[in-house]
């Protein structure tokens, strides 16, 4: 992909069409992706499930975090908020079409997002922090204390999606749970590239930047930032939703500040404000510990905060940031 | 769709049997993170029961992967059994610390042909979630409920429940308030504290003001039982003849060395102390010690995860290796042995360990070190829970 | 009557012992502006050390305090050296990138080397048990708690408001650049701030030890907790640091005497009203 | 001719110190007026009240005959009072074509529009083109911010103001921090403003206020001093009084 887009500038196409060109390579590349991880890895399908799960998290995150600029610790209420809902419309209301759970997971997922947004544009930097920290763990609470409906802390057990679109079972290969996951993936990146470059995506880097020019320009700062929160819990709201579907149980732990926590460390290590940083972030991550911790399961830990360590020493960016910045330093260096 | 899934199912059980040299045991278990200790008692567990019996059951080798789940993550331990079923090819899962974790899994269990066996979970329902769970560890309602008892005997009427708000919290609430009731004592008042509570004078002031006579608590082992127990000595109960009764969790042995001279006296009800006085259990602590490299560290789960071994490999013997997770449960239905804890036998109606629970006091040895001290035994306790929660 | 005044006995020991176990983490933060999420690592250390020396080495508990504090800030230099310089200044998610790796790497050496069991610091004879104050009884070593909070509060004001040195810090902070052109060695007065910083941390983890016990997970256990206190009371404010801590107290306190049931609820509900209605902290200074 | 903007006895104290005081002015369309002053004279409180970036303790604010006092700077902003900042606020990773195109759609109110990308949409290129162009910053259109010159990026406040369509722009020293030799291009810029547009300048450059402001207002202490004519103002006794010493020059000019 870099080689190509190297190509391209050097050309000198107009700036249109590199850009679309790049977006097509980058959905092409994902695509690749899944089909190596699905023949490269048909034993960990599961595993693959989960990334890309925690990937939409990732990119939920990176929305509001890494385009508007919003600090926040306490992103999982709204991934947490998806599949509690997605799994409570299966075990209480019979609601088991992996689509129409999906559909619950997205519309909690957004109303959590709306809720949260809310709250944490009242501060900015340090205590915005901590108002998010505040949101995830008021959530949690109320989930442990509403067992009757979630399980509480034991977990939200027996959800049992129906097959997806009455044709394909949710297997113990997790073939179709992966599938439905990359699908999903998909469609959420497709849409999320044409909201970031739409003008509306313009108008969130630039309130990341200098919120008090967006508002001369005369710009609804607030507004923007709870649209964009909006968007941010539907997709975390997918994210959320495909954990409920493909694991069958939901846990407390989707509503954690740890996992709050991890998302934001993905992020950061991939590169903030861009969608493939995200996903690199995520991708490596979790592809990282779960190397290390199988390997040895004890003393993984410090390996990990080494990895992290080393990231910010010489990759300071984040993987996908520090390698782009890289490329054009090149590329200015050739012209 | 299912003639692709049965099609691939009996390649993968053709394929245990022809490969039935190596037998592979997958552990899930916090190994790292705030409960590593326990992940470390699993460990040790299962490394005493090999160093004791072997690593081969007949021709065939035993072989255990383990699987870290650092805190209770249900999507986590799912894709990590299902990578162990399917590429590691493991023939029986065990291990499971946490409840949601052992429950993500057994929707599994048909599929994979695969048995699973709990060595800690102790939230009762599990075992009703798949015909193939077994579980030699306990549940909050079974160590919970016969300390109701001992309280009456102690002629306690008016009882103040203090418990961390979480299943296994709760479950020992409602085991307790269930049993003492029926003894005829009264529950003053029940309370459920945040997980993550950390300062517990408010609520030794609350018992103080409550009335009660007594204070029964149940908190997850580590920081917070430190905290607590602290909390009860320096705030004055024990001084005010409050006393203090609690299910076996709460002096964890782990635990004894911090919490000291402010444990003496406390009394819990338990399946397992390592100061059982039997030969099996000098054995196992002895093995057990060595793997650990700590003896200070060895607590509960370790018996556990002892028993655990001995039920797979029991079911290894029972299926010559094969994977055939039916008679492999069918196999430990019943099966009664002498566990260090003492004599033990798998329900073969419920599949959970029938057991003695024991009441002990918390004292201090001529060496200066603490231990369970046990008083009195309550001997073949089932699971009380299974029938509470039907 | 008698239940206000214990309630406000208690939230007065809880919430000096979270000042004393904080306020490291202010002067980081406020003054050094460095999202310090190793603090809590730092007062481990601290711990582990005071536990080895007095359990293993056999000292008493002063000179255990005091290698405790020398010992950690001892381990920080290198760490300061070779990686905290290389995020000064850098953006604050960086900053919590490279905290955050610091403190699993820390965690997973202490479980390696001090086994994942509580390690307990045993306290002098004097301040074991409890003294009774009429009303109610309270262990000693809270009293000694709050006399340590108080100590550091007012040493802490005095070096940055009334010293030499506090107006270099001061200095530095503002603007670092022209500190360092009216001849204020600023990489010295960054490293000694972090000294500081440590040593205030170690001497948190020891004295608090007894609220929060030491094992390895301790480092991220209560993070949550110490960025909640600083970014109430406005980071880097000593003042404001010691309103937020008897504040948060007094709430968490009353929460769970009052309605134990639902004291997460009533602590992070009354967290989102303070950082509403303060939205800098309480002493925040402006950005 | 109606007044566009009208600033009737605009009041603001900080802490007693009162830094707006009893200020009243009115400008009509195709005004070309200058604002100077002394250090601390209030320019800056003053501007931000006119924008609503600081609420005054009293008087009242119209634009066009409607009271806007109680509006936000955003509000202001969208019914044509628009600013620019002394210190340039630009968006470092982004193309003055992209600054230009975002102030254009947030003028039509397609800002929030989620789809599309604004090089597909001709009316917001051709009027991009066009203003970029004008301005002489068309070579640069699709360079990062970060890379070009600060008198680039001046001409580019300013483009990004005159994509909003303004009716009434104030300008706070359009010309501050730029090198001597790039001045020229600016100066250039003002000249071509729109004939019918008020405009409100902010400068200490007095070369550049005489060439290009037809009215000169001068504020000291809070208060306006002067307001007239350019040739007349440094003959009025108090602007000499208020600026000798400071501003030395002022004399030399005259």
């Amino acid at each position: 992909m870099a080689a190509l887009m190297n190509e391209n500038a050097i050309a000198g196409k107009p700036a249109r069409v590199r850009l679309a060109g790049s977006d097509l390579l980058g959905v092409a590349i994902v695509i690749a992706a899944a089909i190596a991880g699905y023949f490269l890895f048909p034993n960990n399908l599961a595993l693959l499930t989960r990334i890309i799960s925690i990937a939409l998290l990732v990119l939920s995150l990176d929305l509001v975090t890494g385009y508007c600029g919003v600090a926040t610790l306490g992103h999982a209420a709204l991934y947490g908020a998806g599949a509690y809902a997605a799994g409570m419309a299966a075990v209480h209301f019979g609601i088991t079409d992996p689509l129409a759970m999906m559909a619950v997971g997205i519309l909690a997922g957004t109303a959590a997002g709306l809720l949260s947004g809310v709250i944490v544009l009242r501060a900015h930097g340090l205590p915005q922090l901590v108002l998010s920290i505040a949101i995830v763990h008021l959530f949690h609470e109320a989930a442990n204390k509403a067992s009757s409906w979630t399980g509480g802390s034991d977990g939200l057990a027996s959800i049992a999606p129906d097959p997806l679109l009455g044709l394909f079972e949710f297997d113990l290969w997790s073939r179709t749970a992966y599938v439905f996951g990359v699908v999903l993936l998909l469609v959420v990146l497709i849409v999320l590239r044409l909201v970031v470059r739409s003008p509306f995506g313009m108008l969130c880097r630039g309130i990341k930047e200098d919120p008090i020019r967006i508002r001369a320009m005369g710009a609804s700062v607030h507004g923007t930032i709870m649209r964009m929160y909006a968007i941010s819990g539907a997709v975390a709201g997918v994210g959320g939703a495909l954990n409920a579907i493909s694991t069958q149980v939901v846990g407390l732990d989707s509503l954690s500040f740890t996992l709050s926590a991890e998302a934001l460390v993905m992020l950061v290590l991939g590169g903030t404000g861009s969608l493939y940083g995200a996903l690199i972030g995520t991708v490596s991550f979790l592809w990282f510990e779960d190397i290390v911790s199988a390997a040895n399961p004890f003393h993984w830990l410090t390996i990990v905060g080494a990895l992290l360590i080393l990231v910010v020493l010489f990759a300071p960016r984040g993987l996908y940031g520090t390698a782009s910045a890289f490329l054009e330093r090149r590329q200015e260096a050739r012209r | 769709m299912r003639r692709i899934i049965m099609a691939a199912l009996a390649a993968v059980s053709l394929g245990g049997m022809a490969h039935a040299d190596t037998i592979k045991v997958g552990v899930i278990g916090p190994f790292s993170g705030p409960f590593a200790l326990q992940g470390k008692n699993f460990k040790a567990g299962i490394d005493a029961y090999m160093a004791m019996h072997g690593d081969t059951v007949g021709d065939d080798k035993v072989e255990i992967i383990y699987r870290d789940v650092p805190a209770p993550d249900p999507a986590q331990s799912k894709a990590l059994a299902q990578e162990l079923i399917i590429k590691e090819g493991v023939q029986y899962l065990t291990g499971f610390y946490f409840t949601p974790d052992a429950m993500a899994v057994t929707p599994l269990l048909t599929q994979g042909n695969v048995p699973m066996v709990i060595m800690n979970a102790a939230t009762s329902a599990i075992v009703t979630k798949s015909p193939f769970v077994v579980r030699t560890s306990f549940t909050l309602w079974q160590t919970s409920t016969p300390i109701a008892q001992v309280a009456r005997d102690k002629g306690v009427d008016k009882v103040m429940s203090v418990v961390s708000d979480y299943g296994p919290g709760v479950d020992a609430e409602n085991a307790f308030k269930a049993a003492f009731t029926a003894a005829g004592g009264t529950v003053v008042e029940a309370i459920r504290m945040p997980l993550s509570t950390n300062d517990f004078s408010p609520i030794m002031q609350r018992i103080r003001d409550s009335g009660a006579q007594a204070v029964f608590a149940f908190l997850p082992s580590g920081p917070t039982t430190l905290g607590f127990v602290k909390a009860y000595n320096q705030n004055g109960l024990k001084e005010a003849g409050i006393q203090f009764f609690a299910p076996g969790d709460l002096t964890q042995e782990s635990d004894l060395p911090a919490l000291g001279d402010t444990a003496l006296g406390i009394l819990t009800t338990f399946h397992y102390s390592v100061a059982h006085d039997s030969p099996e259990n000098k054995a196992f602590v002895e093995a057990a010690s060595r793997a650990i490299g700590n003896p200070a560290e060895l607590s509960f789960p370790a018996v556990g995860a002892f028993d655990g071994m001995h039920v797979i490999y029991k079911m290894i013997e029972a299926t010559d290796g094969e994977q055939d997770a039916q008679k492999a449960v069918d196999a430990v239905k019943g099966l009664a042995w002498e566990s260090p804890r003492g004599p033990v036998e798998i329900d073969p109606e419920s599949r959970h360990i029938t057991e003695n629970i024991y009441l002990r006091e918390v004292a201090k040895s001529d060496d200066g070190t603490y231990y369970n001290k046990e008083i009195q035994t309550f001997e073949k306790q089932g699971d009380p829970g299974l029938a509470a929660a039907n | 009557m008698q239940t206000v005044l214990s309630i406000a006995v208690d939230a007065l020991a809880y919430g000096m012992v979270l000042f004393v176990i904080s306020i490291g983490l202010s002067v980081t933060m406020g003054l050094m502006r460095v999202v310090n999420l190793a603090h809590g690592a730092f007062a481990m250390i601290g711990g582990y050390i005071a536990s080895y020396a007095a359990r293993d080495l056999g000292v008493g508990y002063g000179v255990a305090v005091l290698i405790a504090v020398f010992g950690t800030i001892l381990i920080a230099i290198p760490i300061e050296r070779l990686l905290y310089r290389r995020i000064y200044g850098a953006p604050e998610l960086t900053q919590v990138l490279m905290t955050i790796g610091i403190t699993f790497c820390i965690i997973g050496i202490a479980n390696f080397v001090f086994g994942p069991t509580l390690k307990t610091i045993p306290l002098p004879p004097e301040l074991q048990g409890s003294i009774n104050l009429g009303f109610r009884a309270v262990a000693t070593h809270r009293l000694f708690a709050i006399l340590c909070g108080l100590v550091v509060a007012g040493a802490l004001w005095y070096l940055i408001e009334k010293t030499a040195f506090g107006v270099k810090l001061r200095a530095s902070v503002d603007n670092a650049a022209m500190a360092a052109a009216l001849g204020v060695r600023t990489q010295i007065v960054y490293a000694v701030s972090f000294a500081i910083a440590i040593g205030l941390a170690a001497f948190g983890g020891v004295v608090g030890a007894e609220l929060l016990p030491v094992e390895p997970y301790y480092a991220l256990r209560y993070m949550v907790t110490f960025l909640v206190v600083v970014s109430i009371g406005g980071a880097g404010s000593i003042p404001g640091a010691l309103l937020a801590c008897l504040l948060l107290g007094g709430i968490d306190t009353t929460g769970r005497y009052l309605m134990p049931e639902f004291g997460e609820f009533f602590f992070y509900l009354a967290v989102i009203a303070i950082v509403c209605v303060f939205p800098r902290g309480l002493a925040g200074r402006a950005k | 001719m109606t007044s566009i903007l009208e600033v009737c006895n605009l009041k603001k104290a900080f802490g007693g110190l009162a830094v707006t005081n009893n200020v009243s002015l009115s400008l009509n369309p195709g005004d070309r007026v200058a604002l100077i002053g002394p250090n601390g004279a209030g320019k800056t409180t003053f501007v931000n009240l006119v924008t609503g970036n600081l609420r005054p303790d009293s008087g009242m604010v119209r634009l066009g005959g409607e009271t806007i006092t109680g509006l936000n700077p955003m509000r202001r902003v969208r019914k044509g009072l628009v600013r620019s900042f002394q210190v340039t606020r630009l968006f470092q990773d982004m193309t003055p074509a992209e600054h230009v195109a975002l102030a254009i759609l947030q003028r039509d109110g397609r800002s929030t529009q989620m789809l599309g990308h604004f090089s597909h949409m001709p009316d917001v290129t051709a009027e991009t083109g066009e203003l970029l162009s004008k301005l002489g910053l068309h070579d640069f259109a699709s360079s990062k911010v970060s890379r070009i010159a600060y008198g680039q990026q001046r001409l580019l406040e300013i483009a990004i103001a005159l994509a909003l369509r303004p009716k009434v722009l104030l300008l706070d020293e359009p010309a501050a921090g730029v090198p001597q030799s790039d001045t020229g291009r600016i100066e250039q810029a003002l000249a071509e403003l729109p004939a019918d547009l008020a405009v409100l300048m902010i400068e200490h450059d007095m070369d550049l206020v005489f060439r290009f402001a037809r009215r000169v207002i001068v504020l000291a202490a809070g208060e306006i001093i002067f307001d007239g004519s350019p040739a007349e103002v440094t003959k009025d006794a108090r602007v000499r009084e208020a600026y000798l010493g400071s501003y030395a020059y002022v004399s030399s000019v005259a």
